[in-house]
């Protein structure tokens, strides 16, 4: 395969050699991410969230790792499985959580909600909720960076069942033609609601589907925030430097149901399933490498677990305490003047 | 008689016609293993197998495709959209091909097939999922649209729907899946085409259909009926073909309409119905023909934003009030 | 004032606002090397280059995705469909997307760019190339949709939809492209959502655009004109937001109105204008409004079914007749 | 490749062992779809023929020894330029000529079109001009062969410039997932309107988009009736023995324009190479096998000509004569009852 970048080069450590802070941050993020999660889940029990609510559980490495690879100036776009990507690419949780709650100081100020969470300041380009549809529109950001005469990327998310629809390969071809600086993520968690991937796509390989058009592809183990990272920093790094695309398929898992409304485990996956696979948590993995590491020891992690509590407390106690949008905003943001 | 929900409905006539005929199938996504998203082909997997009952990759514009092609080789195949709100990315291929192929290939080749799931919307889903989607459906000509709004129609009508040799449009609801009314033991259809008079009543037409005739116009017809205004409530079960003889007779009589629907306004379903009352019950109508609708804009999470925009109880009766020129 | 023809007028606005905003660029098939299928970018790509004129390959989906993610990025995109036939195969990117990006962000991204290309019938190229296809575009909040029937009004509204910060549906017609007429040297623009009288009159309404005012509309009122029936006719150029104000006025003083367009009839947008007109002109309706629309079939290729199918001088000359109670 | 079919084996001659009656007709029918072109082409120019008309001069190869590979109880589909593909399937010239002037007596009535040709009796699905959207339509044919257990096939033909839009991917996703008896065929022409394969798509090598679904592929010469005969037919029978689809790049080259209103050569391509293209032209190709290998001669060739000349002469009367459709007929066919 042409295509196929080398191998990663052997990295200093096994964190890569980067900065202390950088790695707790990193796993503060995770922790956040994983916890707001959980709060939202409880929420949407109470019946205090609405309509549907997709959770990130088991995916953070993900969220974290390739979020901490772009600059303010980069770009990022994703499906509706949204909450941990916003919050770690630094979109206020607050504002997350006020959002789900359908609240005016809400991420779109309670007319998006859970599927569609935006934010200009920090180049989120949403939250979206048709499948493979945001695909395109990301290339679009792309192929403006390029028009620009940028040195910026966008990542453009998606799950393993948006790599079926005709979005994704026009998307697909059109970047690799016009060489956009884009990198296409699937976040292969085996699963399209109830479809496994053997089930979905006629390849289970779904890098693959990058050979269609000659572009450059990798395969990353989305269970490892710091080849998630590692990974995503080299395509992004192409992205900038050459404008050219990449495929990268992230293997994960997801913990939850498909949304809120979908059992954990069902027919088409067992309880064993799901047990086996979260003894691979990427939150509990990047303990024990920064614990062997040693750059963090329990007490570590048990103030982060407090702090962390707290700002999803405050989230809370900030949705709850935000209005709901006024009725004029009905007829807001349908057209600008 | 017995009672069963909208959902067992639908099951049924799927059920029973795929007994009935070889050349039937099912298919979507999650319809078969996983029994439907919101369960309307429930058990149909077990007893029908992989053969009949396929769940499909996430590929609208694919499968709605291969079940156009399955049709022209002789089969009737079900083509569920998970939601209608999906169906947009297969706008063509209901739009360009299953409505033209009879009439581009000069009557060589028909399209007998259903496109069905729920459309219109659900609860907090935002402006891409909650889409009440027939008016660009029933605008296209050779599909016809079908909009059961009770049980008992949405079993005679899907079996209909499923029997009949054109490509047809049917839009159920996921808020109405759990509905229940009564059916006959034995079989039965309800012809397509054909509206229903819920109440005859002599002071004002309503014309309403699917949810919001549920959920909002038949309180409102009660609250009117507390007020003393008596409402022939019109269902007519299908958008296109629309019976407009039993709409027209009854405006004769009352000579007064209030089309109620959920769609968006501009050139829905009750800018037609409007068009075509006015057009031959003119001398008839003592007052303009109103609408309820939802407002023009994309639906928004919130709840509060989201009733605001849909039609509703109070809407209803306030149109009411203006064609009668009360309050 | 010099003459322009309707394809010169176009290709002015874009060049001139590529001038002036370096972020408008203009993508579609054949628009760059091939100057256009119908020459509408001719010369842009010798002008402009690459960067600004690109050529896509058949991927109306991908392309108008990459337009709305340019849009929200910053650009200000036109995105030409050979013809409107084509958008269908994007229409979720239309319908959900960019109509729907400002209001589902909360204001966060707008989409400001241009969808453009000619819509309706030309001649003889059967069912799935002949739609007009405004109704489906109008029916979506979140767009806008400008349909110019003359030079003037071409280049001033396509430069009025280029700074325009929503997406616009803007459609041209492949048949008058080659029209003449007359434009000021200097830079104007036309103001989207304004309607223009053509003629005032005294006997009848007629709202018409696009194609079917020039090639049909225009002559049966000259040759009512004859017959001493005065007509004001309208253009609305938009379509929506529809100048009602402008429409409702004209017949309070003619109490009579006909749309003629050249969609299909059921739920169009003449419905739409009936259903309006009709709300807040009762009182002043002398007649029922008459609609000429197409025949609500997949229109056929032989040229004598075509024109059965399309509307007519005839068939506008008889609907204003019946309006007036005449013949 | 281990989806790429073993190299064809050696045939027992040139010309496969064919029957001479077989290769005959071969030529018989690549002459019939050169001159019917011709003649419409003539009629074009005089304004007899309306809209657009995409002729098939060059690849003529194509149609007839790919239709020559299916029964009648095979399933053929195209898009918008299938004069050439009618004829070789077998539908009736004369019904195609007067489907060329909108009579009544035409393959559609008159209703279709050059477009759209089609024919239930001999499987002709058409004839379809929304690029790439018969592509899932062809592949639901296939569906519905293998759901009646029927040992058939459905050839899909397509042109380059259908290979990057979306509905084309997905029924290559769908009919490899659930293995359908499908043969798509792309009609490398090289050109989609006046953008070349290098301009339109991210690879020249328009087979390489099978791996995206480990779908079998193979490239063809499509100026080689024979060739195209013997690798449509190794995918038809594999098709039809094992119910998988394959994709075939068949490379070919139009002579005319892309529609009659396109000028044959202009910026986009140059006379010159339009001239050394006609030198591989398929028709002179196989007229000089059959003479090497002692099938026919020059009196044959020139018999035949007469024979093609009158039957399009014939065909022309038989358009001409017919009668427009009636006025009822624009009601019709619209709902069946
Ligand atoms: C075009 C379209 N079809 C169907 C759906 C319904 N749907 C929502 S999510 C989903 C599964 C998507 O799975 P995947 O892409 O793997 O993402 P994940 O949920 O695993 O993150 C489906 C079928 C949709 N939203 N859009
Ligand atoms: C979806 C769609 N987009 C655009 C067009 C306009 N169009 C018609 S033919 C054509 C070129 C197709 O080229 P190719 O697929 O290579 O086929 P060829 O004409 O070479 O046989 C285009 C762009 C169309 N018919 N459908
Ligand atoms: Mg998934
Ligand atoms: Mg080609």
């Amino acid at each position: 395969m042409s295509k196929k970048p080398a191998p990663a080069a052997e990295s200093a450590s096994r964190t890569l050699g980067l900065p202390k802070e950088t790695l707790l941050a990193w796993y503060d993020d995770m922790l956040l991410v994983r916890r707001f999660e959980e709060k939202a889940a409880q929420l949407y029990g109470m019946g205090r969230i609405g309509g549907f609510c997709h959770l990130y559980n088991g995916q953070e490495a993900i969220s974290t790792g390739a979020c901490a690879v772009l600059t303010p100036d980069d770009y990022i776009i994703t499906a509706y499985r949204d909450h941990g990507l916003a919050i770690s690419r630094g979109v206020d949780p607050k504002a997350c959580m006020a959002e789900l709650l359908g609240k005016y100081t809400g991420t779109t100020k309670g007319k998006g909600g859970s599927m569609h969470f935006f934010d200009r300041e920090k180049n989120f380009l949403g939250g979206h909720a048709i499948v493979g549809s945001h695909v395109p529109i990301g290339a679009g950001v792309g192929f403006a960076i390029k028009y620009k005469g940028q040195q910026n990327v966008i990542l453009v998310f998606m799950g393993d069942g948006a790599t079926n629809i005709g979005a994704f390969f026009e998307a697909l071809g059109l970047a690799q033609l016009w060489k956009l600086p884009v990198v296409f993520i699937i976040e292969n968690n085996r699963y399209s609601m109830g479809t496994s991937v053997t089930r979905s796509s006629p390849v289970e390989d779904l890098y693959k589907k990058a050979l269609a058009f000659d572009m450059r592809w990798d395969v990353v183990d989305g269970m490892n925030v710091l080849e998630v990272y590692q990974k995503v920093k080299q395509a992004a790094d192409i992205a900038k430097k050459d404008y050219l695309p990449s495929l990268l398929e992230i293997r994960t898992y997801r913990y939850r149901g498909h949304s809120m409304s979908d059992p954990i485990h069902g027919h088409y996956r067992t309880k064993e399933e799901v047990e086996e696979q979260k003894r691979s948590d990427p939150i509990t993995l990047f303990a024990s490498i920064l614990q062997e590491e040693g750059l963090a020891d329990e007490s570590y992690f048990e103030s982060v677990e407090k702090r962390v509590k707290k700002v999803v407390e405050d989230c809370v106690t900030f949705a709850d305490q935000s209005p709901e949008p006024p009725l004029e905003e009905l007829w807001k943001d349908v057209y600008l003047p | 008689m017995h009672v069963v929900s909208f959902r067992e409905a639908l099951n049924q006539a799927m059920d029973e016609e795929m007994a009935r005929d070889e050349r039937v199938l099912l298919m979507g996504e999650e319809v078969a293993q996983y029994n439907g998203a919101y369960k309307v082909s429930q058990g149909l997997f077990a007893k029908w197998g992989p053969r009949r009952i396929i769940d499909t990759p996430i590929a609208e514009e694919g499968f709605a495709g291969i079940g156009i092609g399955a049709a022209m080789a002789g089969l009737r195949p079900i083509v569920e959209f998970m939601t209608w709100n999906f169906s947009l990315v297969a706008y063509d291929q209901i739009a360009n091909h299953a409505a033209k192929m009879l009439s581009m290939s000069g009557g060589h080749f028909s399209v007998p097939m259903v496109f069905r799931g729920p459309g219109g919307a659900a609860r907090n889903l935002g402006a891409t999922h909650s889409q009440a989607l027939e008016s660009i459906y029933a605008h296209i000509p050779g599909l016809k649209v079908v909009m059961p709004s009770n049980p008992y129609d949405g079993k005679g009508l899907l079996k209909s729907a499923i029997r009949d040799d054109n490509p047809i449009v049917f839009i159920e609801s996921e808020m109405m899946y759990g509905d229940k009314g009564e059916i006959p033991e034995g079989e039965y259809t309800v012809p397509i085409g054909v509206g229903n008079v819920i109440q005859e009543g002599a002071d004002v037409t309503i014309v309403s259909w699917s949810k919001v005739l549920q959920r909002f116009t038949i309180p409102a017809v009660q609250q009117l009926k507390e007020e003393g205004i008596s409402v022939e409530l019109i269902d007519p079960r299908t958008i296109k073909p629309m019976d407009r003889d039993l709409i027209v007779n009854s405006v004769r009589k009352t000579n007064r309409l209030v089309v109620v629907e959920e769609g968006w306004p501009f050139a829905g379903v009750g800018a037609q119905i409007a068009f075509e009352v006015q057009h031959r019950a003119f001398d008839d109508l003592d007052a303009p023909i109103a609408r309820v609708t939802q407002e023009d804009v994309p639906l928004p999470y919130a709840s509060n934003l989201e009733r605001a925009s849909l039609p509703s109880v109070d809407k209803i009766v306030k149109a009411v009030h203006s064609v009668l020129y009360r309050g």
